[in-house]
């Protein structure tokens, strides 16, 4: 070794040394400012957001809002009860509301209510009670991104509305695992992680397919991509696509052919063992939101959202009539899924996601290209 | 599916072991039953699998007779060709009941070998995994199956 | 129960007896990820020392305690122990008896492999559809043996000495009927469950069992007969009215879950066969011979075995001329089969999202291996 | 089943509408507990072919809104279906300490309730020695309308319990 290489050597380390940390140091300190900045100006901020996408109360509360959700939830529950008992060849429960059992959801999420909630020792209370009220209120945020008509969409927030709706959605899953991993027990150990194996594996095919769609619509503002359906739907042109999104959304939502999280035969209930009382009722009812937003998405996408003919003399009245009946049929497709097909082994349905559903996923992008560039559509 | 094969089945095993085999006689159509002495029981078992052609093993019991202060061990084999059931007896005096396991000669014997040191007592040497299977755990009442046994006991 | 010690990189997972798919037994799985490497069945939780209560009961009131072994079959059950106390006190059978026997056995082995149909059902997750239809084609059975013995599940119709009485007028053609029906219905289940694809990916060649190991582990029924390997008590040694009764025996040589489930689909196709004969051609005559309520034995032993819907039973009767058989030991097909079901980790790679459905394709029923 | 409704003590008798609210609230809460008994899916002995037949379609369980369900910390009665062993029985003492508070047992069939056919076994064991049983229903097995009208049995006991705000001397 010459002498030269020992003072290049110690430049070189001075180098490496010094440089990374000038990069760091100039990030951090911005962040500080950014920090400091929207702390004192916080109050500013939230009159300006307040007076610029104030919404009618009718809009925040009842459609794409709070309403929506919570009665959604409690039909779901009893379709889903009544429909399988009909599948089993047998009535479902039919005392508990003047001889439809209609009650019968508020009978269960009452009885739930004055449950005593069992904590197992060796956790941290706080973050336990957490999780389920998250997973519950976290997907039904996505919710306010959908278009129910022309001025009807709570979040406008232009062309960043689908990849803000698969940044939401995304996020969703993230919190079973974190439930299952705080409940100290085996089996929800085991549910949470089979729960990121799922999701990881259905999220890639889903996001492709969402940019084949923008591509086609020509932007990534959901209300663009409905206008540009009106006259022929996404589905035709990208069945490929269509399939993919469908199969993806029945995964986000773990219904029968894959809810393996949750398979109770070999779980017990998953990531949700542990949980008893409201917090059990929670974790029920997320199950439906999670359904609900996907599905939305899946007809804004690939149904065209709230087009369709003017029945009703108001156009807005008509459009979100149309919206609601592809909803529900989309919604009792599903649960008959749910009688007809058992369930898949993990490893069965990652092989699905990644051999087949992503290159897949690919293809139908291509395809788009080939028929955007060509200017066949 | 004539008799005459146990007759002579029965007569092969007796010349096979002549000093080890106590008796061995046909106890009906399809039914041999071969008695064997404790010491050359695990010899005579090997025998009976493999050149005899008892593989298939259906299960094993035990009887107690108090009264002769003996208790009889007795293995349930099948012959899947000739669809012959062999009864594999040994007699144990009522003191000491040891027993060369059979589970290095018949795998499925495991289980009950278990179930009857639950039930009579009767200690199978050499078996590997020797835990309760039937009774509980914590059962203190001594061997149920035993003439000798008066009622529950647990504590 | 001190339980066998656990390899340091290795999860011990215990499904109680309180679990969906557990049954009444505890099953400790040494799991590795999803990889299985060793089953350990703790059984005995539903053990009622029936040997120890048939020594205080005389061989009447014995019937009892053992139908209740498998409340699924209790025809096949009881018809073990009746025809070994029928050998050991050399009572005779009247003809038509033996016919009456022999349908009640078929019911019993159809009852009982529905049962088996709704769980393999239910542990692949197809709860809603297949696991109640089972319930409600069985209330046909049910409704069949209701109006013959009275009971809906444990009869205790055949007695030692033929029938407790002859079958009402009328019944052949409701049996007839019923046949038809539940034809009908299994060509549905075989649409619905062994051609469906997800049901396929599921069952096929999962924990593959070969003919020879089946015979060195002991197994017996449907588990055996899945592996290719033809030993039917019913043909071997034929008890009640099977002499003349013609039905084959049914083998797959697949070997796996779903060879196993096949073989109990088409014996069900077996079993309707023979019920229809039987409602044809069974013949007149007398249904019971006189036997004193309490027979006094002669001094001996009985080995009699019975093809049960679970696989082979044997009952070893030992009688010492008392009115109380002396010591009955019952080979249990569960047992033997429990057994092959604790060696399947290790003959073949078992997933863990697998064990409910190979537990299923096993078939066991705790209270017979308990007993 | 008319069972005397005895005068319960509450927390707070002194204020004077409260016998009024007490009321609703257990009219509620009776309502809501007797329509969803979730009993817990497990069988322990032999009755468990009845207990099927009785959830199956001809003679619907879910009607009553009992539905088996698979966990122990969401249920809250407990249908000990069948004989019970001793090794059984310590295990149906661990489910019921786990689970929530309003809780309840119901014995079906005769082994339960006196070890049935079984009497004079080393190994069977009758249940109320373990767990405090709220219903018991006989036969061997009994027949699914039993085991409805057990059920039915259970509800009426719960809709007049009076369980808000009671004082334990």
């Amino acid at each position: 070794m010459t002498m030269i290489s020992g003072l290049m050597l110690w430049r070189l380390v001075v180098t490496c040394v010094y440089l990374p940390t000038e990069l760091i140091g100039k990030w951090i300190s911005d962040m500080i400012n950014w920090g400091l900045d929207l702390l004192f100006h916080l109050p500013a901020y939230t009159v300006e957001f307040l007076a610029l996408n104030s919404k009618p109360l009718l809009q925040v509360l009842i459609l794409p809002g709070l309403a929506f959700v919570l009665v959604f939830a409690i039909i779901a529950v009893w379709f889903e009860r009544k429909f399988l008992a009909r599948a089993m060849l047998r009535v479902g429960p039919y005392y508990c509301g003047k001889k439809s059992g209609v009650l019968q959801v508020f009978a269960d999420f009452l009885k739930l209510f004055m449950k005593e909630i069992i904590v197992p020792e060796g956790i941290d209370f706080l973050f336990f009670a957490a999780m389920p009220i998250l997973v519950s209120t976290v997907p039904a945020m996505a919710l306010i991104l959908i278009p129910f008509d022309q001025n009807w969409v709570l979040w406008d927030i232009g062309s960043l509305s689908m990849p803000m709706f698969f940044a939401i959605a995304g996020l969703a899953p993230l919190i079973p695992i974190f439930a299952g991993w705080a409940a100290n027990n085996k089996y929800t150990f085991i549910g949470a992680f089979r729960v990121a194996y799922m999701y990881i594996s259905a999220e890639i095919p889903l996001v492709l397919c969402g940019a084949a769609v923008a591509i086609m619509a020509g932007s990534f503002d959901l209300l663009k991509i409905v206008e540009a359906q009106k006259s022929m739907w996404f589905a035709v042109p990208q069945f490929v696509g269509f399939v993919i999104f469908f199969l993806g959304v029945i995964i986000e939502a773990e219904r029968t052919p894959f809810d393996i999280p949750v398979a109770e035969v070999e779980l017990v209930l998953g990531w949700r063992t542990e949980y008893s009382g409201i917090l059990f009722g929670f974790t029920m009812m997320a199950e439906y939101v999670l359904f609900q937003a996907w599905s939305l998405l899946f007809i804004t996408l690939y149904l065209g959202g709230f087009n369709g003919p003017n029945i009703f003399g108001n156009i807005t009245l008509s459009h979100i009539f149309w919206l609601l009946v592809k909803f529900v049929i989309l919604v009792v497709l599903i649960i008959l899924i749910r009688c007809v097909f058992p369930r898949l082994r993990l490893d069965q349905m990652l092989k699905l996601g990644w051999r087949y559903m992503t290159p897949l996923a690919v293809i139908n992008l291509a395809l788009v290209l080939v028929m955007k560039l060509g200017g066949i559509y | 599916m004539s008799g005459v094969s146990e007759a002579d089945l029965a007569e092969k095993v007796k010349a096979a072991h002549p000093d080890l085999v106590e008796s061995s006689e046909v106890l009906r159509e399809r039914r041999v039953s071969v008695t064997v002495k404790r010491d050359g029981f695990l010899e005579v078992a090997k025998s009976l699998r493999d050149d005899f052609g008892f593989i298939h093993p259906v299960c094993g019991g035990a009887v107690d007779y108090p009264k002769e202060s003996r208790m009889q061990m007795i293995y349930y084999l099948l012959h899947p060709g000739l669809k012959v059931i062999l009864t594999y007896r040994v007699n144990l005096p009522r003191d000491d009941l040891r027993l060369p396991t059979l589970t290095q000669v018949w795998e499925a014997m495991s289980f009950h070998e278990r179930e009857t040191h639950d039930m009579f007592g009767i200690e199978f040497e050499g078996h590997p995994n020797m835990i309760p299977l039937l009774i509980p755990p914590d059962w203190r009442g001594g061997y149920p199956l035993r003439k000798d046994f008066k009622g529950e006991g647990v504590e | 129960m001190s339980e066998p010690e656990i390899k340091p990189d290795i999860m011990r997972m215990s499904w109680g007896p309180q679990h969906p798919m557990s049954g009444q037994t505890r099953i400790l799985l040494d799991v590795d990820g999803e990889k299985v490497h060793r089953i350990i069945a703790d059984l005995g939780f539903t053990h009622r020392g029936i040997e120890k209560t048939l020594e205080n009961r005389t061989f009447f009131q014995g019937i009892i305690p053992i139908e209740r072994m498998v409340m699924a079959d209790t025809a096949n059950i009881g018809l073990g122990y009746i025809t070994a106390i029928e050998e050991s006190l050399g009572i005779e059978v009247p003809e038509r008896a033996n016919w009456i026997r022999s349908l009640l056995c078929e019911m019993g082995r159809i009852n009982s492999h529905l049962y088996a149909f709704g769980l393999q059902a239910e542990a692949t997750g197809y709860f809603p559809a297949v696991f109640l239809w089972t319930t409600t084609d069985r209330t046909v059975l049910l409704k069949l043996f209701e109006e013959l013995t009275g009971a809906r599940w444990s009869y205790n119709f055949s007695l030692p000495g033929g029938v407790y009485k002859d079958l009402p007028e009328g019944f052949e053609a409701k049996v007839i009927e019923g046949v038809h029906y539940l034809r009908r219905r299994f060509e549905d289940y075989w649409t619905a469950m062994v051609e469906n694809a997800v049901f396929e990916a599921r069952c096929d060649n999962v924990a593959v069992l070969k003919p020879e190991d089946a015979i060195r582990l002991g197994a017996t029924g449907p588990v055996l007969r899945g592996s290719g390997v033809a030993l039917d008590v019913r043909k071997d040694e034929p008890y009640a009215a099977y002499a003349d009764l013609d039905f084959d025996v049914i083998t797959e040589p697949a070997c796996d879950v779903m060879a196993r489930t096949k073989v109990r689909f088409k014996e069900i196709g077996q079993s309707l066969r023979i019920m229809e004969q039987i409602a044809n051609e069974v013949p007149g005559g007398p249904v019971r011979t006189r036997v004193p309520l309490i027979p006094r034995s002669k001094p001996g032993e009985v080995l009699s075995r019975v093809e049960t819907a679970r696989g082979e039973m044997d009952v070893h009767m030992f009688t010492d001329g008392g009115s109380n058989p002396y010591r009955v030991k019952i080979g249990s097909p569960t047992l033997r089969n429990m057994y092959v079901f604790e060696r399947l980790a290790e003959l073949d790679e078992v997933l863990m999202a697998d064990i409910p459905v190979v537990i299923n394709s096993i078939d066991p029923w705790y209270l017979d291996s308990d007993r | 089943m008319q069972e005397e409704t005895k005068e319960v003590k509450r927390n707070f008798d002194f204020i004077p509408g409260s016998g009024a609210v007490y009321g609703l609230i257990d009219y509620v809460a009776g309502w809501s507990r007797k329509y969803s008994i979730w009993p817990i899916h497990f069988v322990t002995g032999c009755c468990g072919p009845e207990f099927m037949q009785t959830s199956g379609a001809e003679y619907d369980m879910e009607r009553l809104g009992v539905l088996p369900f698979a966990s122990v910390r969401q249920c809250d009665c407990i249908m000990v279906v069948g004989v019970v062993s001793r090794k059984m029985a310590i295990r149906v003492k661990y489910l019921y300490e786990q689970m929530g508070e309003p809780k309840y047992v119901v014995a079906v069939g005769a082994c339960p309730t006196g070890k049935g056919p079984f009497y004079d076994s080393y190994a069977a064991v009758a249940i109320d020695e373990y767990v405090p049983v709220d219903v018991y229903i006989p036969g061997c097995p009994p027949r699914p309308e039993a085991i409805i009208h057990g059920m039915m049995l259970l509800q009426e006991k719960i809709k007049n319990e009076k369980r808000i705000g009671v004082r334990r001397e």
